[in-house]
């Protein structure tokens, strides 16, 4: 698990690759939001593309991370989910907590709508 | 579909980083019974869950404390006891994760992982102290598309 | 690298088919441990012929009868013990499967694959019954080319 | 592992692919060339470019499989050897015992030599 973190139209760019699994994973995705916020970004986005595997501390992870930006007055969005994370957060039924978008445009354009 | 009891035993000292190990050798001993790759993913998931609790409710991650998980083939399921020596708990009192309450709540969905991915989920003490978890997934069943069929079992 | 003692044991029934996952088992765990790939190839070579004897010569293939394995780091070494519930042998009596009468026969070059792939390759008895054979590989030894140092122990 | 069978130039060639070892693989490749040879073919030889691993049986049956041809009047012989296997025959000194070849046309040319 490795994340990658990028600007694009002030919004910042989380990319995890791998496992978002306990013990790691999970810690690396906090350790990301937490210096985005610490450098002043509130518009994240989080481009779950590369992840392979996402287990219940990952998926708690990631509503923590929602709800720290949120707190903080930001947004956290996702989006280019695989099929087997929409599934899970459609099982949790946390799809309709998060704003997710297909591509990257549109979802960098959302953040200044 | 033989009857075969304990097939595989696979013990580790209780570290996170052990799990993808476990992840691994049940991925390879279903993939032999032929289970499809999506269906291999979802139990892996769940066992991952059920092994992660061991290590962290159970044997509250002391090292030299085991998590012990054994994989059967009984009639035509694939079973995976996860077993460990912590103090046990109540799973009947476990909350919802999907209650409005909860749902925002950053833990509190493992167990229903492993009840939404596997085809039954038993709770039992171990006779010397500690849990037993026993996933159970039939063997030969395709599934029924791209995801897990979201299932909640209300017994356990 | 810390000391520590038991980190991981598998045990499997024993059948041939097992001694995938067992080598699955060991790549992974010497992956995290940072060996090489091309070592770990050697290595993995080595334990499936302790495990194939375990269940051959040992447990003749009985697969009520389980052949264990465990992984450790003991110093600086990676430390596989495999055990199975045998008569036992005596290892000084094995012949030299190069010696020119032996070189086409097809069978005896397991325990010399084993020296030749591991630093250390060492037999005992199990307490209870049955053969031990642990192998050993120095961790953080880069290997020394793309081929293993054909090595021939006269101990053991 | 699976082994395909193919003729070329009165040679039946063997392609194994996998892991040559006990239990499944040896006994594939020893089945295989009791076939070539109740076929009544004497010049076999195997491609072991697709071989991944082989433990000491899968050696074992390798010298099993060249002694039976050589004691029916025929011939055994191995191309396109990947390193690891090259290194396992180097070791157990099987390599003189073998005749070696790089690519097939060589090694298929040497029966009529
Ligand atoms: N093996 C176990 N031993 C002791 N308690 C457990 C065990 N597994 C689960 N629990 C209890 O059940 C609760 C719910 O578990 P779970 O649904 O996996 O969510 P989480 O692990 O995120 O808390 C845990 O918080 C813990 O109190
Ligand atoms: N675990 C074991 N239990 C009993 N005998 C063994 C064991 N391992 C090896 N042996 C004995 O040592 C001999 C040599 O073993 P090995 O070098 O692996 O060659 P092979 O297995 O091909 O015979 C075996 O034939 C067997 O008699």
């Amino acid at each position: 698990m490795k994340i990658d973190t990028r600007h694009s139209g002030g919004v910042t760019i989380l990319e995890p690759k791998g496992k978002i699994t306990i013990g790691v994973g999970d810690v690396a995705l906090r350790d990301a939001v937490g210096e985005a916020l610490e450098a002043g970004s509130r518009n994240i986005l989080v481009n779950l593309g590369g992840v392979t595997t996402i287990d219940s501390s990952g998926i708690g992870e990631l509503v923590s991370a929602y709800t720290t930006v949120s707190n903080r007055g930001g947004k956290l969005k996702l989006y280019n989910l695989p099929d087997k994370v929409t599934d899970i957060l459609q099982i949790t039924q946390l799809i309709s907590v998060f704003e997710v978008f297909e591509v990257e445009d549109e979802a960098v354009a959302s953040f200044s709508a | 579909m033989p009857v075969q009891s304990s097939q595989v035993r696979i013990s580790i000292g209780s570290r996170f980083e052990h799990i993808d190990l476990i992840q691994i050798v049940v991925d390879d001993a279903l993939a032999r019974l032929g289970l499809d790759e999506d269906s291999r993913h979802w139990v892996g998931i769940a066992v991952r869950e059920g092994v992660a609790n061991a290590i962290k409710h159970g044997n509250r991650q002391d090292p030299d404390k085991e998590v012990e998980v054994e994989l059967a083939i009984e009639d035509d399921h694939a079973v995976i006891r996860i077993e460990d020596s912590g103090e046990g708990f109540d799973p009947s009192q476990v909350e919802d994760p999907l209650a409005p309450e909860n749902l925002l709540k950053p833990n509190g969905r493992g167990i229903f992982y492993m009840k939404s991915f596997m085809d039954d989920i038993q709770y039992s003490q171990r006779p010397g102290g500690g849990t037993v978890v026993t996933l159970r997934k039939r063997i030969g069943d395709k599934g029924s598309g791209r995801g897990p069929a979201p299932r909640r079992n209300q017994e356990t």
